[in-house]
Formats: structure tokens, C-alpha cells, sequence
């Protein structure tokens, strides 16, 4: 411990005492000038006090003062996040510098204005929100039913209760959207006499082709199923996502100006050379279409299949040949829950799904792995497997052995096991364990660069490929992920796309996609949430049930259900009031009032009272608001003639710009709350 | 005639008093201020030089409370019984040649004499505000007053035996430099016990306000709560201009009329030495204030009388 | 001394008292009949708990749960005494005579909670007026001038 | 003996350091008697938290010891996290000993000065507060109060440091000291003020510890206790400080313990902004409403007043069942009748001072 020479060290006792007799007596006629001598030397100081209010002009943006509204539901509408795809990141960059970005938004991989998306179901505006939603992610709908919604996770309402149930909105918005689908969408003008090929009709293929129509380039798409849809349609049982929403989002995307060439192979029917001939640009979206299977012993036997292969088979022919038999799914992501979950509906009679990692850190989702356990899938974590056993070149069994740890302590890919084996006895094994691309007739014929694994060589930040004016997108440059990461990159491409053909640098100016870090929030004691906070609570078939058969397993949520559950949005970062009353219960003091209405249409805060004769001043109520809407004024000394005036209202609360007795200017009144709109064609 | 004489000299020293008093309070408050590192008065006039301006006229109207179990008439009066002769002995103080506003032959026992009725005064209010604070107040400033009468009176008796006067006048003009040093330990009694003799700090035990809130005066409100301050601060111009008068050669610094000029700086400098102290000094105990009344000042003012007379007889 | 030690030090003084304490939230409590309490007191005031902290009450319901916290300088540590009284007539023996700091803390507890502390040399209210009717923080109290929070949370 | 008179100091008096009722019976000057009445401020501040949830109590806490709120803040935030289990971020630990030892500056300096002013020095007095001053400017710079300050928050503090605050700290502390020898030699050189505090209010160790006096009150009577290094908690064993102790148990000694205690707290800040490093301050995932197991925790700090000790009793709800705060206050000021007697009466507010009571504190 270094100690500082020059202190003054702390005497023995701290009772000195002056010497007796006349020496003491010196000390002390001594120590009276002393002080006379201090005094007048502090005559001659800066003194420490100011003058008010010259003086005093240092306010800290800290101050604890009386409280003001920003906005108010009702009476400010919030800004929906919508832009040009170009200039979509540098819109989300400037909220993000501004701390103006709501954790939904900023969490989603593309930045899907959910918040948006609530306010305007919330106030009926329904294909609007839809609409809303289509900017960033072309398929509402499908991401209703399959995303895995980061953004439900970074949802501040789950400081309070639960969160958002952003997908369900998703969903519930394009159910309501096919409704006046046909009226509402026109083709897109084509402004500009670029073309533009995707190769691959997955999400991010569909998100790009969105992206470059809004723009007005001329779109052609080729796709090598019968179904558009890519990954979408062949790797995605339908009893999470039915058919009929993936087909109508893209016919919607097709009537919109796309045009889809669909069992169009590119590097058989039609070549990619030629392609990039009468293309101006052209867009690889191709995905991954071959699954991983370990090099164990033994894998060439009868009944070893690939994740992707057997999904196909079950999603498309409805049989994967496992009827009556056993099966064993390798791996622990949501591919491999997607397998064991349709290898009970084809039939299989005993499911288990093998994976290294513990049950805590399994990569799938939490609800999904919940869901397949519920329908009778066996999970087994912790386990490696060994050796494929094999009778005749017949599967019959899987020897495993335990997994101590997957991660080392760097968090490397890096597993160790135990020792003592143990053998599973199965009649298929199903590798889900990662897929790759298959490219080689693809880039047949072009100058495209294939690295030494078989993987695209792309650079990963815009896009671009070896050649120039071919670009890539989706799983084929991120490797297996997510379908909103998917639509994440395709917007990306299609930006690159977009500058390349108007001769602009791909870089230059261009601002990537800030990574927010949100709260991680505490686990909240439901017990102390009153019924009405709680999230929309959707119907789940019943696990034995659905277990048989492809149909949905979610239900969606009726129009008071979304409604309902919209308004629960709290308009994160808008500093706009929503009325969500935690300010008013965190106020240790109960100074605080607040009530709204949710009249579809006309939703208003309709009381806010503040009653500064119980203020103390903490601050806590503003550490709460979520929207911002509740600020500390400046005015921490507030007098008035009649305690009255004490009590703010919400008027006195809102009237900050033009001076109100919160910011210590009396001002103007202001309007309070708008009628409710009955125009034709508008819901009252 | 002589009377009506007399009215317009008292209604003058109550006029300079009251003025000087206004000044005086100023000039504490900036002084204060200044020592302990604040600003002071700011906001009216230059330098907030017309505050108590501005606050006599708010002690005049401001409503003269008089506690329901206080002795009513004395309480009412007493300010006037303090006031009163603290203003009368300003009157013996000589500001020029030959001149006083009252020309006493026993002047110098007039100024020693008369301001010690204002501890009746202190009595009355002291007693009759019926409050045990003040009881208390008034107890010690009857007790401090009468003991710190003994060494003021003997170190200003030092002066006077080598003037071999009463008459203030005449001790200015028998008045010789050297009289500085020779009288100098007298000077430090006198002033000492000046202070005590007004009830400023360090000796404003009668009025400790950490104690006895405000002592004999803690029940007084505007107007009579004025007029101690006048009293108080009437005392200290008087024990300063008769302490520059007799002790530190008073108009006779300086030929002519700049020798008044140079009395009233004198004074003034004295007044804010006694300033300066309150201001530095925590305030004594009771018990340790009369001892060192009777064990420090007196023997010492003894020892300067005594001196004084050696070198008057020698002379 | 941390919490171990404590216990075993004072189960070897003393083993009776030794299935009485408990540890919670890292904190001893010695948990004793109310009649044992004075006796229970003294003996931790000879073990070195040399200083009374605070006598405190809480209100269980059926009873009353006293609370006296005893820190000893010599042992860096310090421990609960705890004891419980009937809520009807509650009365327990003083500790004034052990710890005079025990003075104001039992009125405290007299005013807040009205137990009656045997032998306390000056029992009267110390923070409520003398005419205070009821004892406040009895979960019981009621006073129509207090403030009702709002139901929710 | 002369007849007694029975004198009525306060609620309402300057020297009371708040609202505080002494009825003295006086023999001539000489105390024979004193009853202390408290209880003028008392708020039910107890009852009031069973009535709030955890955080809701934290500016109730502000308001105990108004002249040292981030002891109480502290004190409190320390039972809560032993209830729910809260593992506070060291930067947080470490900027909660920054503003608590700012805060012990400050509370020293209310109590050195007024030390001065009830000896009739008010110079003092505002020679301290002129330190008190810039503290409470650093506090209103970190936490935008600056009495009330509501900064230390169960599982951490309410924000961090402004840009700047660190090296404002610094200046202070290498001024502070430097100031605090001035009021030394100004104040307790000072011959007059040694006489009215040397010898008054002379409390024996022993009866220091039977009577459960603490902090300065008990150090100025040689007795060696201070939580900070005897039951040392947050960080303070990483950090090398001197306690200042008495010899004589008399005014004097407390308050120049007091006096020494603010050097002291300069050096023990620089130490810890040496040792700070960036980091959160505040723990993850605090819910917003915290529901600690059923169960009682007490935890302690040392106080600028002594050691402040906050006791919780939870039954499983976001609401405390019971919280008693153990104010260290409360039990000096049990102190002034056995102390007060045989003194005069210009020694009792003294003697008053010298226990440094706050109100807020003793009557909760």
C-alpha cells in the first residue's frame, strides 16, 4: 500500500495539551493572534457563497427538480422507424446514438419497428402495421410463426412483468392483412432499367428482391423446387409454419413486381454465366443444402439420413420411411428438435434427441425443446456419440459416451469426454449436427471462388463476391442461423447491390448495423402482477394430440387479444407517456396518478397528476419511465401563493415547451386530448 | 433656553447614534462576511450599502410584540432605559478643540458613570419578558456590567492622572504623545473591557444565542428589538471614539481639522478591531469571564493606575 | 471471530444454551424462553458481548419476537438474543441493570409495541407524545390520519 | 443551593442541532438535572417501510440521517442485498466508499463547526462549511441532489460517475487537509475554545461501551472500535487508514476526532480512486421488485455518527414486514443527562454538540 509521505499523520491521542505555566499561558495570548491572523487572511479569499441567481449557472443534467412530460399518448404520436432501405441504417444509427432506440427494435437482427408495429395495432391501423413490419422483413407472416424473437427477450416490459409478444403481433397483423391484401397491393414502379437475378427464394433472397423493387429495379428470381421458399419450405414442418402463409407472402411479393422462375435450377436448366450476362447485378441466395454427418464409424450403414434429407421427405411426401420404427436425432439445435418433433408425426415410435451440451445450454430454444419434450420426445444431454452399430448394414443401435464439457475455457468449440460407453438401440439415426452448401454446379462456369471447405468466398460486411456484380446473401456467407438473420443480410445485400449500380463505393458512408447491449432483467415474481399486465396468453394444441399430425400447434390471438396486447407496448425511448403507470408505482410518496384509456382510435392518457406537496424528490419515478416522457425540470425550488398550484395536472405536466409551473414560467394551455376519429372508413 | 439646548444636543447624539448605528451594522455584516467567507449584504445600493436602509423603515412596521405574561410597561420601556444612556454619554466625547458636545467638568466620570444605568435597563426587559432565558440573560449581564465597570474605570483613571483632569476637553489638550506608550496596557484593558462592557463577543454571554437564544432580549421584535441594537452599537461608537479620544490621542494626530477627520478614522478602526474579534473569538464561560475580570484585567489595570501615577508624580 | 468459532466458543462455556443458536444470513441468534431471557443476557454480557446494540420487537401475530443484539469488542462479533411474549400482557424482565444503553431502547419498544419491561427504572414513551393512544408498530394499528397505499405494486 | 429553576430548552433552539426538547433544572448555572425529550421529528419511518417496497424505502432511508444520507442509503442497501442475495459490482463497492467517506467529510464538518459555533466561534462554523460546501457540490455533480441524495441502491448505486467528478475528488482531497489544519489551529488552538471544551462532558471508556456509544463519541473516549476495520465490510480492507482516538472523553476530544477522521477519509478516497476500475455499477438483474426470501438479516456500517445498523424482517413480499434502523444517534444522545450534570448551563449545549445528534436519526 503506498502511503503518501506528505499527509499529515493522525497524532497518538487527539487530546494535545498546552504546557502548564507561563509557557501555556504564551501559547495561548499566542494562539488568540493565531486566530485573529486566520480570520483576517480569510478576509482577503474568493468567498464561497454566490450571488443568485448571477452566479449560479451550472445546471447539472443530474438535477432532481419538479417533473415534466415530454409527450403524451394522444396527444404526440411517436416517430415510426421507416426510411428508405438504403438509408435504414443510418436511421437506426442516429436513434441509436440518440438512446432514442427501443430495445426491440435494436435487438432485432433487421431492426423491425416493433414498436411501431404496436402503436399502430394498438390504435387499429392494422395493414398499416403489417406494412410497417414488411419494410424490414418481408415476411411478417412466416417470422409470426417461426421467429425466435430477440426482441421479446430485450422487451423492457420485462423489467415489469412480461414482455411483448412482438411475433404474435406479427402474425396476428398478417392474418388481418390477407384480409385487404388484394386492395392494398399495387405492383411497385419499376424507375429504374437496372436488372437484378437472385438465385434462391429463401427469406433473404425474398428480403433483397423486397428491398431492390422498393428501390425500382427490375427483380428475377430462380428457385430450384417446385415451392418458392428455400429453406422456408423445404427445412420447416408446417405444422409451425402452414404452407398457405409462405405461398400468400410470397404471391403477395410476386404481385408486387417480382418475377419467380421456380424449378429453375441455375447451373443445369439455366447457367449463371448467362444469368450475369443479362443481369446488372445478380444475387446468390442459394442457402446450405447439405447436412454435416459426422465421420464415426459405421455411417454408411442403412438408416443413417441427414437432418435436411429427412425433413424434405417428411415435409413433402408426409413419410420419411420411419413409420413404427425408432429414432435418434443428433444434435441440440432447432433443427434437430424440428426433426425429432416431425419424426413423431411421420410416424416414429420412439424419438430420442442426443446432444453435448447440458440442458441448460442447449442451443435450440428454450420453449422449443419444452414443446417436443411435451410430446413425448426423450431428450438426452450430456452425450457423444461414439460409433454407429450396425447389423446387415442396418442401424440398430447408437453407442454414446458422456460429455463433461462442450465449451473450454476461452469458449471454443472443444469437448471432452467421460469414459464409460453406453449403447442406444434405434432403428435410424438422423444427424442434425450443421449443414453445408452445395455449390459446385452452381459456379460452374464462372470465375466465383469456392474456399478449400466448400464455402463461398464472400466478403461477410457488403456482400461482394470474387466476381464483380455477383453478390451473396443468407445462410450461404452466415453459416446455419436464424431466418431474421437471414432477411438481416439480404437487406444488407441488397444496399450493396443498390450502390454498385448507382456507381456508388460500397463502403464510403456506409454505417453498420449498431449492436446494442440491452438490460439483462431479472426473473419477475408474476404473483405481484395484476391480471390485466399480463402478457396475451395464446392456446397450445394438446401435446398428445398434435403429436399425430402437421396441423399448427400455436393458435393466434383474437383482435381484443392483440389489441389488448399492443397497448400494452410501453413505446420504449419515444418520450412519449404511455400511461403505463410505473412511475405512479414506484413513488414511494403516492404523488403520482395516472389513467389512459384504450379506445381503439382515440387512446389518450387521460389523467396525470403530480402532486408536488408529496414530492420528495428522489428521482425514482423518472429511473422508471421507460418512453423518457418523464423528465426532471431544472426547478428544484418551487414556491406558490396557494398549495393548489401544488398539484399538477396532466396540462401543467405537458406545457414544458412553451413554460409551465413545472419549469417555473407560467404558460399557455395546450390541448389535452383529441377527439376520437370517426371518419369514413375508420373505426371509432 | 439652556433646556431647549439640551433637547437639540439629545435629539443630535440620537441622530448621530442612529446613523452611526446604521453605518456601523453595514460595516459589521461586511466585515463578517468578508471573514467568514461570504459576500454579505449585495442587493440594495452599491455594495448593499442601503440594506439597513431599507430595514429600519421594515423594523418600524413591523408589529411590536409584547408576550402576553410579560410586565407590560417595563417591557416597553427598558429598550429606552438601555438606549438612554449609552446615547448621553456619547455627549462628553471631545471632537475638537475645546469643544464637546457637552463640556462636563467631570466628563470622563460622566462617560464611566452614566452607561452603567443601561444595566437597569437590561434588568427590567430581562425580567420583566417573564421568560427564564432572559431572567437568566439579565442575571449575567447585571453580574458582567458591574465587575468589568472596575478595570474600565481604572485604566481610563490612568490617562486622567497624568492629564490631572475630569475634563475630557482638558485632557486633549494637556495630551503628549508619549502618553501612547505609557498608557498602552491601560488602552488594552480599556478596550477588553469595553467589549465587556457592551456584551459583544467574545463576552456576549448575557445574549449567547447558542445558550440563551437571544438572552434579555430574546422577546423583543421590531422596533424596541431595534433600539438595543442601537444601544448596542451606540456603546461601541462611544467606547471607540472615547478610547481614540483619550488613549490613542483622538483629534490631536493631526493639525486643525483634518485631526478630526483622523479622530474618526481612529474610532472607526478601533470599531473594527472590536469587530474583528467578536468574530474571531468563542465566547467565554460565566464563570471563566469574572475570572478573568478579577484575576487578569484588574490587577493589571492596578499596575497601569499605579504606573501612571509614579510617572505623574515624577513628572 | 467469525460465526463457527463463536459457536463453538460458546457452546464450551456454555452447552446449554448451545442448541439455542442458530445462524441465518450469516448472523448467530440465540433463541430463548422469555424467562430465561435476563439470565440468557448476562451470561453472553460475562462470555465478552460487552455492548447492547439495540433491543428491537417484531410482531409475530400470536406473539411478540423481542430482538436484542450484543456485540463484543474482544470477539469482533455479534449475535440475536431472541424471545418471544405472549401478545396479551406482554411483559418481560429489563436489562436496564446489565446494559444502562438498555434504557431508551426499552422504551422504544414499550412505546412502539407496549411490552412491559420488568424493572425498567423510567418506563414511559420516548418518541410518541405521553397521551398517544395504541402502539404503532403493532401490524394491528389502526389511525384514520395514516396514509392508505395504493393496491398495487 | 439556591432555589432550582426549571429551564425549557428547545424544541425550537439554535443549539439543539434540530428539534430536540431539554428541560434543565439549574442551580444558579450548574445543571442538576436534564431530561432529554426526543421525539419532535419522529415520522414512523419504520411503520412507513412495512407500508413500501424495497425500493421505495431507499428515500425514506435519505431521510433519517439527513446530514449523512448515504450511510443510511448504504446501511440499508447492505440488509437488503444480505436478504435477496444481490452481489454488488466492486466498482460499485468502490464509489460507495468514495461517497461515503465524501459523506463523512461532510458530516464531520456539520458537527466540527458546529463544535465552534456552540463555544460562540461561528467563524468556524463557516469555515467548515465551506468545506461541507464543495462535498455536497461533488454530490449534486454525481446524483443531482444535494441533501437527499438517494444514490446508493440495493445491488449497487443509481449511476455512475459525470465526466470530470474523478479529478474534482482529487483536488478536493489534496485541499481538504490543508483546510481542516487551519480550522485545527484556528479552532482547537484557540485558548478560549480549549477552555470551554477541555474537561466538559467527560465520558469513561467503560461507560462508553455499557452505554452502546459508538463512532466518534466512543473514540474520543480511547475506546478502539470502528466497524470500518473491526468488522471490516465492502472494500476497506483493501484500504490502509488510521483511526484518530482520545484520550480524555471530553468535548474537545470528540470533536477533534471528528476533525482528524475528515483528513483521514481524504486519504482513504485517494486510495480508492487509485484502486477504482471501470466496470458496472450496479449488480445484474435486479428485479424491480424485490421479494427476498422470508427470513431477518442486519447488517451495519460505520456511520459518521457511529455504527448504523439496519435490521429486516422479511415474510416472503416486495414489502419489508419490519425494519428497524439501530441509529447510532439515538443511543449517544441517551448520554447528555448523565454527562450534562454538575456542568453549567452554557456547557450543556456543548456537550449536546459534542454527541453530534441529527434529529432525523434519533426520532426516525
Amino acid at each position: 500500500m503506498a502511503v503518501d509521505e506528505n499527509r499529515l499523520p493522525v497524532p497518538e491521542t487527539v487530546s494535545d495539551e498546552y504546557a502548564p505555566g507561563v509557557k501555556g499561558f504564551m501559547q495561548g495570548a499566542r494562539s488568540l493572534l493565531t486566530g485573529l491572523g486566520i480570520t483576517a487572511s480569510a478576509s482577503t479569499r474568493k468567498p464561497i457563497t454566490v450571488r443568485y441567481p448571477q452566479e449560479k449557472v451550472t445546471v447539472s443534467d443530474r438535477w432532481r427538480g419538479a417533473l415534466q412530460l415530454k409527450g403524451a399518448l394522444g396527444r404526440d404520436e411517436i416517430d415510426l422507424v421507416s426510411a428508405p432501405p438504403h438509408e435504414y441504417n443510418a436511421k437506426i444509427d442516429g436513434l441509436y446514438r440518440n438512446d432514442r432506440l427501443s430495445p426491440c427494435t435494436g435487438s432485432c437482427p433487421a431492426n423491425v419497428d416493433a414498436r411501431g408495429q404496436a402503436f399502430l395495432i394498438a390504435d387499429g391501423r392494422i395493414p398499416e402495421a403489417y406494412e410497417l413490419v414488411r419494410e424490414r422483413n418481408i415476411l411478417p407472416g412466416v417470422l409470426g410463426r417461426i421467429c425466435h424473437h430477440p426482441c421479446e427477450s430485450a422487451c423492457r416490459r420485462n423489467r415489469y412483468d412480461e414482455p411483448i409478444s412482438i411475433r404474435l403481433l406479427h402474425r396476428f397483423a398478417y392474418e388481418e392483412y390477407r384480409k385487404v391484401a388484394a386492395e392494398r397491393i399495387k405492383p411497385l414502379p419499376k424507375t429504374r432499367d437496372q436488372r437484378v437475378a437472385i438465385i434462391g427464394s429463401g427469406p433473404s433472397g425474398l428480403a433483397a428482391a423486397y428491398d431492390l423493387m422498393s428501390l425500382g429495379y427490375t427483380v428475377t428470381m430462380y428457385e430450384r423446387e417446385a415451392q418458392p421458399g428455400g429453406a422456408l419450405s423445404t427445412g420447416v414442418p408446417s405444422y409451425r409454419l402452414p404452407r398457405d402463409v409462405l405461398y400468400g407472402e410470397i404471391a403477395d411479393l410476386v404481385a408486387l413486381g417480382l418475377d419467380l422462375r421456380c424449378e429453375t435450377e441455375v447451373g443445369k436448366d439455366v447457367m449463371l454465366s448467362s444469368i450475369m450476362r443479362e443481369n446488372d447485378a445478380v444475387l446468390l441466395a442459394v442457402g446450405l443444402q447439405d447436412s454435416r454427418i459426422l465421420p464415426l464409424p459405421g455411417t454408411h450403414a442403412d438408416g443413417v439420413v441427414g437432418a435436411l434429407e429427412f425433413l424434405w421427405a417428411a415435409n413433402n411426401l408426409g413419410d420419411a420411411g420411419v413409420k413404427g420404427r425408432r429414432l435418434l436425432v443428433i444434435g441440440g439445435g432447432n433443427v434437430a428438435v424440428d426433426v425429432a418433433r416431425c419424426a413423431l408425426r411421420v410416424g416414429a415410435t420412439e424419438v430420442r434427441l442426443s446432444c453435448l451440451e447440458s440442458d441448460q445450454e442447449m442451443p435450440c430454444h428454450p420453449w422449443e425443446i419444452e414443446e417436443a419434450v411435451d410430446e413425448g420426445v426423450i431428450a438426452m444431454c450430456s452425450m457423444g456419440p461414439v460409433e454407429v452399430l450396425s447389423e446387415d448394414n442396418q442401424v440398430t443401435g447408437m453407442r454414446m459416451k458422456p460429455c463433461l464439457s462442450v465449451f473450454d475455457e476461452t469458449g471454443r468449440f472443444s469437448p471432452t469426454y467421460g469414459e464409460d460407453t453406453q449403447d442406444i438401440e434405434t432403428d435410424v439415426v438422423v444427424f442434425a449436427i450443421g449443414q453445408a452448401a452445395r455449390l459446385d454446379s452452381l459456379v460452374s462456369g464462372t470465375d466465383l471462388l469456392v474456399s478449400g471447405r466448400g464455402q463461398l468466398v464472400v466478403d461477410g460486411a457488403d456482400g461482394t463476391t470474387s466476381v464483380p456484380g455477383v453478390f451473396a446473401c443468407g445462410e450461404v456467407v452466415t453459416g446455419p442461423g436464424s431466418a431474421i438473420n437471414s432477411v438481416a443480410t439480404g437487406h444488407e445485400a441488397a444496399t450493396s447491390i443498390h450502390r454498385q449500380l448507382e456507381g456508388r463505393s460500397l463502403t464510403e458512408g456506409r454505417i453498420a448495423r449498431p449492436v446494442p447491449v440491452y438490460e439483462k432483467y431479472a426473473p419477475v415474481d408474476m404473483e405481484y402482477v395484476e391480471p390485466d399486465r399480463r402478457r396475451a396468453v395464446v392456446t397450445l394444441a394438446d401435446p398428445d394430440e398434435r403429436a399425430t399430425d402437421f396441423r399448427p400447434v400455436e393458435s393466434g390471438l383474437t383482435k381484443e387479444q392483440a389489441m389488448a396486447e399492443a397497448a400494452r407496448c410501453l413505446r420504449c425511448e419515444s418520450e412519449v407517456c404511455v400511461g403505463c403507470t410505473f412511475c405512479a408505482r414506484t413513488c414511494p410518496d403516492f404523488a403520482i396518478k395516472v389513467e389512459r384509456t384504450d379506445q381503439p382510435g382515440a387512446r389518450c392518457l387521460t389523467t396525470y397528476e403530480l402532486d408536488l406537496t408529496k414530492c420528495c424528490f428522489c428521482g425514482l419515478c423518472a429511473e422508471q419511465c421507460p418512453t423518457g416522457a418523464l423528465q426532471h425540470t431544472g426547478q428544484y425550488e418551487l414556491s406558490f401563493y396557494h398549495r393548489d398550484l401544488m398539484t399538477f395536472d396532466k396540462g401543467e405536466m405537458l406545457r414544458s415547451d412553451q413554460g409551465s409551473r413545472a419549469t417555473g414560467l407560467d404558460g399557455i394551455t395546450s390541448p389535452v386530448c383529441p377527439a376520437p376519429r370517426t371518419g369514413p372508413g375508420e373505426r371509432p | 433656553m439652556s433646556f431647549l439646548w439640551g433637547m437639540l444636543w439629545g435629539v443630535a447624539a440620537v441622530m448621530v447614534i442612529a446613523g452611526g448605528a446604521i453605518v456601523g451594522v453595514w460595516w459589521e455584516r461586511k466585515v463578517s462576511a468578508r471573514i467568514q467567507l461570504r459576500l454579505g449584504p449585495q442587493q440594495i445600493g452599491p455594495a448593499g450599502s442601503l440594506q439597513m436602509v431599507a430595514d429600519v423603515p421594515k423594523l418600524l412596521f413591523k408589529e411590536d410584540i409584547i408576550p402576553a405574561a410579560a410586565d407590560e410597561p417595563f417591557f416597553r420601556y427598558a429598550p429606552l432605559a438601555v438606549f438612554a444612556p449609552i446615547a448621553m454619554s456619547v455627549a462628553v466625547i471631545p471632537f475638537a478643540t475645546g469643544w464637546a458636545p457637552f463640556d462636563a467638568t467631570a466628563g470622563a466620570l460622566f462617560f464611566l458613570a452614566v452607561p452603567s444605568i443601561s444595566v437597569l435597563g437590561i434588568l427590567f426587559s430581562a425580567w420583566a419578558s417573564h421568560n427564564t432565558l432572559s431572567a437568566i440573560g439579565g442575571v449575567r449581564a447585571a453580574a458582567q456590567m458591574v465587575s468589568y465597570e472596575v478595570p474600565r474605570s481604572l485604566s481610563v483613571l490612568s490617562v486622567l492622572v497624568l492629564a490631572g483632569t475630569l475634563r475630557p476637553v482638558a485632557v486633549m489638550d494637556a495630551w503628549e504623545w508619549w502618553w501612547i506608550p505609557a498608557t498602552f496596557v491601560g488602552f488594552i484593558v480599556y478596550l477588553i473591557s469595553s467589549i465587556a462592557e457592551m456584551n459583544r463577543g467574545p463576552f456576549d454571554i448575557p445574549e449567547a444565542e447558542s445558550e440563551l437564544v437571544a438572552g434579555y432580549f430574546a422577546d423583543y421584535a421590531g422596533i424596541r428589538w431595534a433600539v438595543f441594537m442601537m444601544g448596542e452599537y451606540g456603546g461601541m461608537i462611544a467606547a471607540s471614539l472615547f478610547g481614540a479620544a483619550m488613549f490613542l490621542g483622538g483629534f490631536r494626530l493631526l493639525p486643525g481639522a483634518w485631526g478630526v477627520v483622523a479622530f474618526i478614522a481612529v474610532g472607526a478602526v478601533l470599531m473594527t478591531i472590536i469587530m474583528w474579534m467578536k468574530w474571531t473569538f468563542p465566547r467565554l464561560r460565566q464563570d471563566q469571564l469574572m475570572t478573568f475580570c478579577w484575576t487578569i484585567l484588574t490587577p493589571i489595570a492596578i499596575v497601569q493606575l499605579f504606573a501612571a501615577g509614579v510617572i505623574a508624580a515624577w513628572l | 471471530m467469525n460465526i463457527n468459532e463463536l459457536r463453538e466458543h460458546l457452546c464450551s462455556e456454555y452447552p446449554d444454551l448451545c442448541p439455542l443458536f442458530s445462524v441465518e444470513f450469516g448472523d448467530g441468534s440465540l433463541t430463548v424462553a422469555a424467562e430465561r431471557l435476563y439470565s440468557a443476557a448476562s451470561d453472553m454480557r460475562d462470555l465478552g458481548f460487552d455492548r447492547l446494540g439495540m433491543v428491537t420487537a417484531v410482531d409475530r401475530g400470536e406473539t411478540f419476537e423481542l430482538v436484542y443484539r450484543v456485540t463484543s469488542r474482544e470477539m469482533r462479533a455479534g449475535i440475536f438474543l431472541k424471545a418471544e411474549v405472549p401478545r396479551e400482557d406482554p411483559h418481560i424482565k429489563s436489562l436496564c441493570d446489565l446494559w444502562p444503553a438498555a434504557n431508551w431502547h426499552e422504551r422504544e419498544v414499550y412505546d412502539m409495541f407496549g411490552i412491559v419491561f420488568d424493572g425498567h427504572p423510567d418506563l414511559r414513551r420516548i418518541l410518541l407524545t405521553d397521551d398517544w393512544v395504541g402502539y404503532p408498530l403493532r401490524k394491528d394499528y389502526e389511525d384514520e390520519r395514516m396514509i392508505r397505499r395504493p393496491d398495487y405494486i | 443551593m439556591t432555589e432550582e429553576l426549571v429551564v425549557n430548552i428547545g424544541p425550537s433552539h439554535p443549539s439543539t442541532h434540530g428539534v430536540c426538547r431539554m428541560v434543565t433544572t439549574l442551580d444558579g448555572e450548574i445543571v442538576r438535572h436534564v431530561e432529554v425529550v426526543i421525539g419532535h421529528l419522529h415520522r414512523g419511518i419504520e411503520k412507513m417501510a412495512e407500508n413500501r417496497t424495497y425500493l421505495q424505502v431507499v428515500p425514506l432511508t435519505d431521510r433519517l440521517d439527513y446530514v449523512g444520507s448515504m450511510y443510511a442509503n448504504w446501511a440499508y442497501c447492505r440488509a437488503v442485498e444480505r436478504l435477496a442475495g444481490i452481489r454488488v459490482p466492486e466498482r460499485a463497492e468502490y464509489l460507495r466508499v468514495i461517497v461515503c467517506e465524501l459523506q463523512r467529510i461532510a458530516s464531520h464538518m456539520m458537527s466540527v463547526g458546529p463544535a465552534g459555533a456552540d463555544v460562540g466561534a461561528t467563524t468556524a462554523f463557516m469555515y467548515t462549511f465551506a468545506q461541507r460546501e464543495q462535498v455536497v457540490d461533488l454530490f449534486e455533480q454525481l446524483c443531482g441532489a444535494r441533501l437527499t441524495y438517494n444514490y446508493v441502491r440495493p445491488g449497487g448505486v443509481s449511476m455512475d460517475v459525470p465526466e470530470g467528478w474523478v479529478d474534482n475528488v482529487r483536488a478536493f482531497c489534496r485541499s481538504h487537509p490543508s483546510a481542516m489544519a487551519e480550522v485545527d489551529r484556528f479552532l482547537f488552538g484557540n485558548v478560549i475554545a480549549r477552555q470551554r471544551m477541555k474537561g466538559i462532558g467527560v465520558l469513561a471508556p467503560e461507560d462508553a461501551v455499557a452505554w452502546g456509544a459508538s463512532g466518534p463519541v466512543a473514540r474520543g473516549s480511547g475506546v478502539s472500535w470502528d466497524l470500518r476495520r473491526d468488522d471490516s465490510y465492502s472494500v476497506y480492507p483493501r484500504l490502509d487508514f488510521d483511526i484518530p482516538l482520545g484520550s480524555n472523553g471530553d468535548c474537545y476530544d470528540r470533536a477533534r476526532v471528528r476533525l482528524w477522521e475528515a483528513i483521514e477519509s481524504c486519504r482513504i478516497i485517494e486510495q480508492a480512486l487509485d484502486q477504482i476500475e471501470p466496470g458496472p455499477v450496479m449488480a445484474e438483474a435486479v428485479p424491480r421488485l424485490i421479494t427476498p426470501r422470508p427470513g431477518e438479516a442486519y447488517d451495519h456500517i460505520e456511520g459518521a455518527r457511529g455504527s448504523l445498523g439496519v435490521y429486516l424482517v422479511s415474510d416472503g413480499t416486495p414489502r419489508p414486514y419490519r425494519m428497524k434502523v439501530r441509529s447510532p444517534a439515538f443511543c449517544n444522545l441517551a448520554l447528555v443527562p448523565m454527562l450534562a450534570e454538575g456542568h453549567t448551563l452554557s456547557d450543556l449545549v456543548v456537550i449536546l454538540g459534542s454527541l453530534d445528534p441529527v434529529f432525523g436519526e434519533v426520532d426516525r
